[in-house]
C-alpha cells in the first residue's frame, strides 16, 4: 500500500487527493495542514468580508471530503523538514511521517517589505488566509479608515470586501496603475475609474515610506491617516523546505509536466511552483486557483502511478469589482514583440485580443465577458486563426466562427 | 387606392397579458405579419398579410395568439356572398384568373358523410381485432380471367405485375417542386416503413430517393418532366397522369421561381424556366393513343411494372374507366373533385368534376356489368379524410385509396390554401431553404406512419364490427352500407339501401 | 449518459428553447408570469445567422474545466451531470473564462448558471428538447 | 314481409350429413333422425335434404325438382322444358300429407336430357347449358322454381321442421350413398319453400349454417359471370362460387376450399415453395371469393362430400366415423343419433376442408 504525504491543505492538496483517488483507492494519504481549517477557498476571504459567503460555504469541498477519500488530516501541524533519502517528513510537533510519495503544496506567503516604523502600527494585517479575514473583521467599524498597500488582486479584492463596512479606503501602490500584473495602462484606467466611482481612493506611483502609528508618510510627501493597515504588496512561493534538500527551485519549485520536482518521488503543485506557461512558452509562477487544482490533480495521478501530463497551463484571471467584470488570459504581445492587438472599446468596456504567429496568445476583457471561455480555448489549443472566422469571433465569441465540421465535433462529441 | 382596398380576411388577436415578446411569431412568419416595435415595445401585426396558416399560433409559447375571421363584412346578401364580391374586386383590380390551392372548400355534398356502415349483432358475431387476425393487405394489378395449368396439372402461378399493400392506402401524387424535398423524404420514408407507396407526381424523382424505389410510384404526366429510362424502372409502378381532380382538363404551371437547384435537375429543365404541363398529353388524343402509351411504358420496363392511369372524376367517368380498363392499364386511379392541388384556377377547382363517391360507385358497377372488374384495380382519391372514408370507399368497390391532403395535414399543413405563394410556413409547399427546414422528415415520416397505422387500426375495428376479417371481403360489399339524406337517384347510383331498409 | 444535442440542420432559430429554458428554471407555473416584461436568462443560447442556427448548452464534459477551475467548489459532477450550487457561487465567473463552448452564463443575481438538464426543476425532461418544434434539440446517448 | 329474393336473408341453422366411402346405400331414415336432437336450431321456417345415388335407374338424366305455384306456371314451364330437353319422365314427387306441413305447392320431378341439336347450335357444354336453363326458369318463369337439377341426386325441401319435411317427402323410401340435411332458423322471412336448404345447382348442393359477412362482395363478383343471386341467401352465393371455381375455373375441391376459406397471409407466409406460390396466387386472383363471417357448410357432389368451416371457426361443426361411414353435423348429438358408436369425433379446424370421397366405381 503506497503511503502518500501531502504538505499543505489548500487547493493543490485537494486536487492531489482527488488525483490519487482516481487511480489508487487504497493508498494511505496523510495531509499536513498548517492552518486549523477544513480545506477552503482562499480567494473567498474578500467575499466573506463582503458577506457574499460564509465560513460553511467557503469550504472548497463537501464536509465528508476527507472521510470519503479516506485521508488522515493533521490540523495545525507544520512540516519542518524533508528527508528525501529516508523518505520522511519531520513535523513541528516532533513527530515524523514516512512516505512513498510526497506532495509539496506549501503555497505562498505574503511578502512584507521592511517598512520603516511598521512596528508602531497597531492594526496591521496581511490578506491571505481566513484567519487574516477574521482578524480584520474584528478591527473594523463604520468609521474605520483603511489603508491598503498594494493595488494588485489581493489589495483590491480586500478593498471591495471592506468598502461597505468602513468609512474610507485608500489604496496605494508603487506601480502607476491598478492590477499591474494583468492589465496594461489602458485597461487599468477603466477599472481604476470604476473603483474610484465606487469610492475608493488611489495613490498610485506612490507608496508608504514610513508608518507612524496611524499615519503613513508617503514617498510623494503626502500623508495618509488610517485605523487599519493592510499589506498586500505581493506573495512569495514557499520553497524553503525544498531548497534545503537541493530540489531545483527558481522563484518557485521547478516541476515538469508530471508535477515532479527534481527529486524522485517528490512532487509539487500550486502557488509554490514554477512551471511552463503554454501561451508564452516560458517558466512562470502562475499563482492562480484553477492551475493549483489542475496541478494537484495531475500530480496525484502521477503519484499513484498513472502517466499524466499537464502541459497547457496558462495564466488567466477572472475578477470582478462591484459588478464590473474583468477577464484576462495568456500572454500579451505588442507589435514590438511581433504581435498584434485588436482593440474594441466602449464605456466601461474594453476588449483586447493579442495575436502572434497566427494564433491567439492572450486577451483582456473588461465589461461583457460572456462566452470568454471560447477565447481561452483558442489560446489553450493554439487554434490557427486561419481555420476560423476570426473577424466574426473578434466581435463576440461564438462557435459559429468555427467550420461546420468542427462545430459538429464540438457539439456532438463530449470533451 | 381606396377602391382597391379589401379589409383583411383575418385578424390577429394577441393577448397582451400573455405575450412575452419572445418574437417567435415574428421569426416564424414568412408572410411578415408580426413585428416587434422597439419604440412602443409591443408586437404589432400587419393583418393584410396573414393567411391563417396558424404557424404563429402553434408556436407561441404562452398561447397568446389566435387568428380569427374578420367580422368586418360587406352587407349580407344571400346571392352575393362576401367572398364572391371580393373576388370581383380582385379581378377588377388585377384582370387575372384567380388562383387558389388545395381542395374545393365549397359546401358541396360530401357523400361519405351520408353513408353509414353496418355492424354485426346477434345473428353473426363481430370479430375482435385484438384477438383475431384482421387482414388488410391488398394486391393491386390485373388478375387473370382463367386459371392455367401445366402438363402435370399444377396451377401456373405467374401473375401480371402487382403492387402489394399491407393496408389499402397510398400517398398520392405530389411533385417535388410543388412540395419540398423534406416533404418528399417524409413521404418516401413513411411509405417504406409502412410497406405502401408514395407517388413522385410529375416532377421527377430526386436522386436521393431512388433508394425508396420499391415504395415509389413514378408518374408520367403531360409535361414529361424528369422522365427517363431509369426513372421509369425505378419505381414499383408507373402512373400516367391524364387528369387531376382539383383541375380536370387543366394542365399545370410551376413558376420559374420554384425551378431552382435540385428541382430543376430533377425535372430536367433549365433553372428559372416555367414548368408547363399541357392540358392534354400531346400524344394522347384518344383512347387508342392511351393504349399505345401504356404499352410503350410496359415495353420500356420489360412488362415488370403495373401501369396506373389516373383520371379526374368527370361526368362520363364510367365510360372512360371502361375504356382504360381495356387499354392494357393494370390500375385505374380516379381523383375526385375535392382533391388538392398546389395551385389551380379557382373557378376550375370549385366547379369542374364530380364527387369521387359517385364516380367510384358508377365505375365499379360499370366494370362489373361489363365483367371486367378483375382486369383492373381501382384506386380512388380526392379527399379521403379518415379511416371510415377508406372503409366506405372499399365497400363501394375500390381496391385502395390515395391520400394526399390528409398526409399533408399529418406533415403540418393547416390548409390555409395559399400554396401558390411558395411561402409555406410549415415547410411543405415551398422551396425556400429556411422554410423547407421547418419540416424535419424525422418528425414528418413518423407522423405519416402514425396516421396510416392509426387508420389501419380503425379500419380493422370497423371491419371487425362488421364481422369481416379480411379486407377482400369488404371490397364492393355495398350491403354493408346504408344511405341517409339521399334521394332515390343517389341511392340508385350508389346501389345501396336507405338506412332503415 | 444522455445529453442534449443540437442538429443545426433542423434548428429554425425560433429561440423557443431559450424561453422554455428560462421558464423551466423560473420555478413558476405560468410562462407569462415568469417571463413577461423580464430579461430572460436562458441556459441555452441560439447562435448563428439568418440561415444557420443552432442551440448551445452545457456539453456536460467528462473532463470539465469549469468544475476543475471553480474557486468555490460550487460546480461539481453528479452522476455525470455538471451541476452548480448557486448558493455557494460568488459570481467570480472563472467558469465562464474556461468553458470552451461559452455555455455558462450569469443569472439575474450575477452568479453563474448553466444547463443542469432540468434535473433540478419540475420540467421532468430538458425543457428545450421538449419544446423544440423541429426536433433540432434531442436528449440522447451518443 | 318480403320473400327470399326480395331482401337479403341471413339465418342460423342446423346441418347434418352422412356418406359411405364404400358406396353402400342408406335410406333417408337415419339422416331424418339426426335432425331430431337439433330441433331447437331450426324455427320451422325451412328444412330439407339432399340424397346422392337415389335415382340409379335414371342416372344418365338430369333430375329437375320444381315447385309450381299453380298449373299455369307449370304449363308455361313444361312447354319451355319441352323446347330445350328431351323429357323421359315427368311426375309428382310422392309425398305424405301430414298436419305439420301446410301450404304445399305443386311439386314435380322431371328426368331430362338436353337436346343435342340445341347444344351444338349454342356451342355450349351440357352442364353450362343446364345451369343456364335453370337460371332462366327461376328468373323468368313466374311461379316456377327449380330446386334440384343434378344427375342421380335430388333435393327435398319445404317450410317446416326438417324431421317433418323428411317424413313428408317419404325419404325412407329412397336409398343413397350420401345424404345431407338442413334445418333453418331464418330471421327475415315468413318462410318460402324455395328458400329452404339445401340449395343446389347441377349436382352441387350446399347445406350451410352461418351468416356470412362477405355476402355482397361475393355476390357482386360472382354476378359478373352470369350468375344471378335471386334468393339473396348465403347458400345460394356459396353454391355459385363453388360452381364457378370447380366447374368453370377447374379448381379441385381443396383449391376451392383454399379460395373460400383462404389461409391467413401470415399462414401463407410460413409455407414454402410451390405451396406458398399457389396459396398466394389463389388468394390474389380470387380475392373477392373469400368468404368471411361464420359459416359451416357441407357441399354435396357426385361421389363425395366436403365439409368446411370459416377461417375463425365461428360456427360449430363436428365429424365422426364408423366403419365405412363418415358423419358430419352441427352437433355431436346429431351424429350419435345416426350412429351411437361413432368414433374419432373431432371438430375440424377453421378453413380446413374435410373431404370424403366414395371409392371410385362405387357410385
Amino acid at each position: 500500500m503506497t503511503k502518500y504525504v501531502i504538505i499543505g491543505n489548500s487547493t493543490a492538496a485537494a486536487g492531489c487527493i482527488e488525483g490519487i483517488r482516481s487511480v489508487d483507492e487504497k493508498g494511505e494519504i496523510t495531509v499536513i495542514s498548517g492552518e486549523n481549517h477544513f480545506v477552503y477557498s482562499r480567494p473567498l476571504i474578500s467575499y466573506y468580508l463582503e458577506e457574499k459567503t460564509d465560513l460553511q460555504r467557503m469550504k472548497y469541498r463537501p464536509d465528508d471530503f476527507y472521510e470519503k477519500n479516506n485521508c488522515k488530516v493533521l490540523y495545525g501541524v507544520m512540516a519542518t523538514k524533508i528527508d528525501k533519502e529516508n523518505k520522511k517528513v519531520y513535523l513541528d510537533n516532533g513527530e515524523e511521517i514516512s512516505f512513498d510519495k510526497l506532495m509539496i503544496a506549501t503555497g505562498s506567503s505574503p511578502f512584507v517589505p521592511p517598512f520603516k516604523g511598521l512596528d508602531t502600527v497597531e492594526n496591521k494585517f496581511s490578506f491571505m488566509t481566513i484567519d487574516d479575514a477574521l482578524a480584520i473583521e474584528k478591527k473594523i467599524n463604520k468609521d474605520s479608515k483603511v489603508l491598503i498597500v498594494g493595488a494588485g488582486l489581493i489589495g483590491l479584492k480586500c478593498a471591495e470586501g471592506l468598502l461597505e463596512k468602513v468609512k474610507k479606503i485608500t489604496v496605494c501602490d508603487l506601480a502607476d496603475r491598478v492590477l499591474s500584473s494583468i492589465f496594461d495602462n489602458e485597461c487599468a484606467k477603466i477599472m481604476q475609474a470604476h473603483l474610484e466611482e465606487k469610492g475608493i481612493e488611489f495613490l498610485l506611483g506612490d507608496s508608504a515610506e514610513e508608518f507612524l502609528g496611524n499615519t503613513a508618510k508617503m514617498m510623494s510627501g503626502k500623508t495618509v491617516e488610517y485605523d487599519v493597515l493592510i499589506l498586500a504588496v505581493g506573495v512569495r512561493a514557499n520553497i524553503l523546505m525544498a531548497k534545503e534538500i537541493d530540489i531545483k527551485t527558481n522563484r518557485g519549485i521547478l516541476v515538469d509536466t508530471k508535477m515532479q520536482t527534481s527529486a524522485k518521488n517528490i512532487y509539487a503543485a500550486g502557488d509554490c511552483t514554477e512551471y511552463l506557461d503554454y501561451s508564452s512558452n516560458t517558466q512562470k509562477v502562475m499563482a492562480i486557483l484553477p492551475n493549483a487544482y489542475l496541478q494537484g490533480l495531475n500530480a496525484g495521478k502521477n503519484m499513484a502511478g498513472e502517466q499524466s501530463d499537464f502541459d497547457n497551463a496558462i495564466p488567466m484571471n477572472s475578477i470582478g469589482f462591484f459588478g464590473l467584470h474583468a477577464m484576462s488570459a495568456g500572454s500579451y504581445y505588442d507589435e514590438k514583440d511581433g504581435g498584434k492587438c485588436y482593440i474594441e472599446k466602449g464605456e466601461k468596456h474594453i476588449k483586447k485580443l493579442f495575436v502572434k504567429d497566427g494564433v491567439l496568445t492572450g486577451f483582456i476583457i473588461i465589461g461583457d465577458v460572456s462566452k470568454a471561455g471560447i477565447y481561452t480555448n483558442l489560446i489553450r489549443n493554439k487554434t490557427q486563426l486561419s481555420e476560423i472566422d476570426f473577424e466574426m469571433i473578434k466581435e463576440s465569441p461564438t462557435l459559429f466562427a468555427f467550420s461546420k465540421e468542427n462545430r459538429g465535433k464540438m457539439l456532438g462529441g463530449v470533451v | 387606392m381606396g377602391i382597391e382596398y379589401i379589409y383583411p380576411e383575418f385578424e390577429v388577436v394577441r393577448n397582451a397579458d400573455r405575450c412575452i415578446k419572445c418574437g417567435v411569431c415574428q421569426r416564424q412568419c414568412a408572410n411578415e405579419v408580426h413585428k416587434l416595435d422597439e419604440d412602443l415595445n409591443v408586437m404589432l401585426s400587419d393583418e393584410a398579410k396573414c393567411v391563417n396558416c396558424q404557424r404563429c399560433v402553434a408556436l407561441c409559447p404562452t398561447r397568446a395568439l389566435k387568428i380569427v375571421k374578420s367580422d368586418c363584412r360587406l352587407r349580407e346578401n344571400a346571392n352575393w356572398s362576401d367572398s364572391t364580391i371580393k373576388e370581383v374586386y380582385k379581378q377588377a383590380s388585377s384582370g387575372a384568373v384567380l388562383l387558389s390551392s388545395m381542395g374545393n372548400p365549397n359546401p358541396l355534398p360530401v357523400y361519405w358523410d351520408r353513408i353509414l356502415i353496418n355492424a354485426s349483432q346477434v345473428t353473426n358475431p363481430p370479430i375482435d381485432p385484438l384477438r383475431e387476425p384482421m387482414e388488410t393487405a391488398v394486391f393491386l394489378g390485373k388478375k387473370p380471367e382463367k386459371i392455367q395449368r401445366d402438363e402435370n396439372g399444377k396451377i401456373k402461378c405467374e401473375l401480371a405485375p402487382q403492387i402489394k399493400l399491407p393496408v389499402p392506402i397510398m400517398f398520392s401524387a405530389m411533385s417535388y417542386g410543388s412540395i419540398s424535398y423534406n416533404a418528399h423524404e417524409s413521404l418516401a420514408r413513411a411509405a417504406r416503413e409502412l410497406g405502401i407507396c408514395y407517388n413522385t407526381g410529375e416532377g421527377g424523382l430526386h436522386k436521393d430517393f431512388y433508394e425508396y424505389g420499391p415504395n415509389t410510384i413514378v408518374q408520367v404526366a403531360s409535361g414529361r418532366f424528369g422522365v427517363h429510362e431509369n426513372y421509369l424502372n425505378a419505381g414499383a409502378a408507373i402512373e400516367i397522369k391524364m387528369g387531376q381532380g382539383a383541375k380536370p382538363g387543366i394542365g399545370g404551371h410551376l413558376p420559374g421561381a420554384k425551378i431552382v437547384g435540385d428541382v430543376s435537375k430533377t425535372r430536367m429543365i433549365p433553372e428559372g424556366s416555367d414548368a408547363i404541363s399541357p392540358a392534354p398529353h400531346h400524344d394522347i388524343y384518344s383512347i387508342e393513343d392511351l393504349r399505345q402509351l401504356v404499352f410503350s411504358l410496359k415495353e420500356a420496363t420489360n412488362y415488370k411494372k403495373p401501369i396506373i392511369v389516373k383520371v379526374a372524376a368527370v361526368h362520363n367517368i364510367a365510360a372512360i374507366a371502361s375504356g382504360i380498363a381495356r387499354s392494357g392499364a393494370d390500375i385505374i386511379a380516379i381523383d375526385g373533385f375535392r382533391g388538392g392541388t398546389g395551385a389551380a384556377p379557382t373557378r376550375i377547382r370549385d366547379n369542374v368534376g364530380i364527387p369521387i363517391e359517385l364516380a367510384l360507385a358508377s365505375v365499379d358497377q360499370r366494370l362489373r356489368d361489363e365483367g371486367i372488374r378483375n382486369n383492373v384495380s381501382l384506386v380512388v382519391g380526392g379527399s379521403i379524410r379518415c379511416a371510415s372514408d377508406v372503409v366506405k370507399a372499399i365497400a363501394l368497390g375500390a381496391d385502395a385509396c390515395y391520400i394526399a391532403t390528409s398526409a399533408l395535414l399529418a406533415l403540418g399543413c393547416h390548409l390555409c390554401r395559399t400554396c401558390q405563394t411558395g411561402k409555406c410556413n410549415w415547410g411543405i409547399a415551398t422551396q425556400r431553404p429556411e422554410l423547407v427546414k421547418r419540416l424535419n422528415p424525422d418528425i414528418g415520416y413518423q407522423r405519416l406512419v402514425n396516421l396510416v397505422t392509426a387508420w389501419q387500426h380503425e379500419i380493422k375495428e370497423l371491419m371487425g364490427a362488421m364481422g369481416i376479417n379480411s379486407i377482400e371481403a369488404l371490397k364492393g360489399n355495398r350491403l354493408m352500407l346504408r344511405g341517409v339524406n339521399m334521394t332515390e337517384k343517389e341511392l340508385e347510383i350508389f346501389n345501396i339501401s336507405h338506412a332503415g331498409e | 449518459m444522455k445529453r442534449v444535442f443540437v442538429n443545426e440542420k433542423w434548428c429554425l432559430g425560433c429561440h423557443l428553447c431559450e424561453y422554455n429554458c428560462a421558464f423551466a428554471n423560473s420555478g413558476l407555473d405560468n410562462m407569462a408570469k415568469a417571463l413577461k416584461d423580464k430579461k430572460i436568462y436562458p441556459r441555452i443560447r441560439i447562435e448563428g445567422d439568418e440561415n444557420i442556427n443552432y442551440a448551445v448548452s452545457c456539453r456536460h464534459c467528462t473532463d470539465p474545466m469549469c468544475v476543475k477551475s471553480c474557486i468555490t467548489g460550487a460546480l461539481s459532477i453528479e452522476d455525470g451531470v455538471i451541476t452548480i450550487s448557486q448558493d455557494k457561487c460568488v459570481g467570480c465567473l472563472t467558469c465562464i473564462l474556461v468553458c470552451p463552448y461559452g455555455c455558462i452564463s450569469q443569472n439575474e443575481n450575477s452568479v453563474a448558471q448553466k444547463c443542469e438538464l432540468c434535473l433540478k426543476n419540475s420540467a421532468g425532461e430538458p425543457a428545450c428538447v421538449k419544446g423544440c418544434p423541429n426536433n433540432a434539440i434531442v436528449y440522447e446517448e451518443r | 314481409m318480403k320473400l327470399e329474393g326480395e331482401v337479403r336473408i341471413p339465418s342460423g341453422c342446423a346441418i347434418s350429413a352422412v356418406i359411405s366411402k364404400e358406396g353402400n346405400l342408406m335410406t333417408g331414415e337415419n339422416i331424418i333422425k339426426s335432425m331430431i336432437p337439433m330441433h331447437d336450431r331450426s324455427n320451422g321456417l325451412g328444412g330439407g335434404f339432399a340424397g346422392y345415388g337415389i335415382y340409379p335407374d335414371y342416372k344418365e338424366y338430369y333430375a329437375f325438382h320444381i315447385f309450381y305455384n299453380d298449373n299455369i306456371s307449370r304449363n308455361k314451364c313444361e312447354s319451355f322444358l319441352k323446347d330445350s330437353f328431351e323429357i323421359v319422365k315427368a311426375e309428382n314427387i310422392p309425398i305424405k300429407k301430414i298436419p305439420e306441413i301446410t301450404d304445399v305447392p305443386l311439386i314435380w320431378r322431371y328426368f331430362v336430357a338436353p337436346l343435342s341439336s340445341t347444344l351444338s347450335r349454342l356451342q355450349l357444354d351440357e352442364k353450362t347449358y343446364v345451369a343456364r336453363t335453370v337460371t332462366k326458369i327461376n328468373n323468368e318463369i313466374n311461379g316456377a322454381y327449380v330446386f334440384s337439377s343434378g344427375k342421380n341426386m335430388g333435393v327435398f325441401k319445404a317450410v317446416g321442421f326438417p324431421e317433418d319435411v323428411g317424413r313428408f317427402y317419404r325419404l325412407d323410401e329412397y336409398k343413397g350413398y350420401s345424404w345431407t340435411a338442413h334445418g333453418r332458423y331464418p330471421t327475415n322471412t315468413p318462410g318460402w319453400w324455395g328458400g329452404a336448404h339445401p340449395f343446389a345447382l347441377l349436382d352441387y348442393s350446399i347445406v350451410h349454417n352461418g351468416e356470412i359477412s362477405s355476402y355482397d362482395a361475393n355476390r357482386r363478383f360472382i354476378e359478373m359471370f352470369g350468375y344471378k343471386c335471386n334468393l339473396q341467401t348465403d347458400t345460394e352465393v356459396i353454391t355459385y362460387i363453388i360452381d364457378y371455381l370447380m366447374r368453370r375455373q377447374g379448381l379441385t375441391l381443396e383449391e376451392t376450399a383454399n379460395v373460400i376459406a383462404a389461409p391467413f397471409w401470415s399462414t401463407i407466409e410460413k409455407k414454402k415453395g410451390f405451396d406458398k406460390e399457389k396459396y398466394t396466387y389463389l388468394r390474389t386472383v380470387f380475392s373477392s371469393l373469400l368468404v368471411t363471417g361464420p359459416f359451416s357448410i357441407v357441399l354435396g357432389y357426385e361421389g363425395g362430400l366436403m365439409a368446411l368451416n370459416d377461417r375463425l371457426k365461428l360456427r360449430s361443426m363436428v365429424v365422426g366415423e364408423k366403419d365405412d361411414k363418415v358423419y358430419i353435423a352441427s352437433e355431436e348429438a346429431a351424429i350419435r343419433a345416426m350412429e351411437p358408436n361413432a368414433t374419432n369425433i373431432f371438430a375440424p379446424a377453421g378453413g380446413e376442408p374435410v373431404i370424403v370421397k366414395v371409392k371410385e366405381g362405387k357410385f
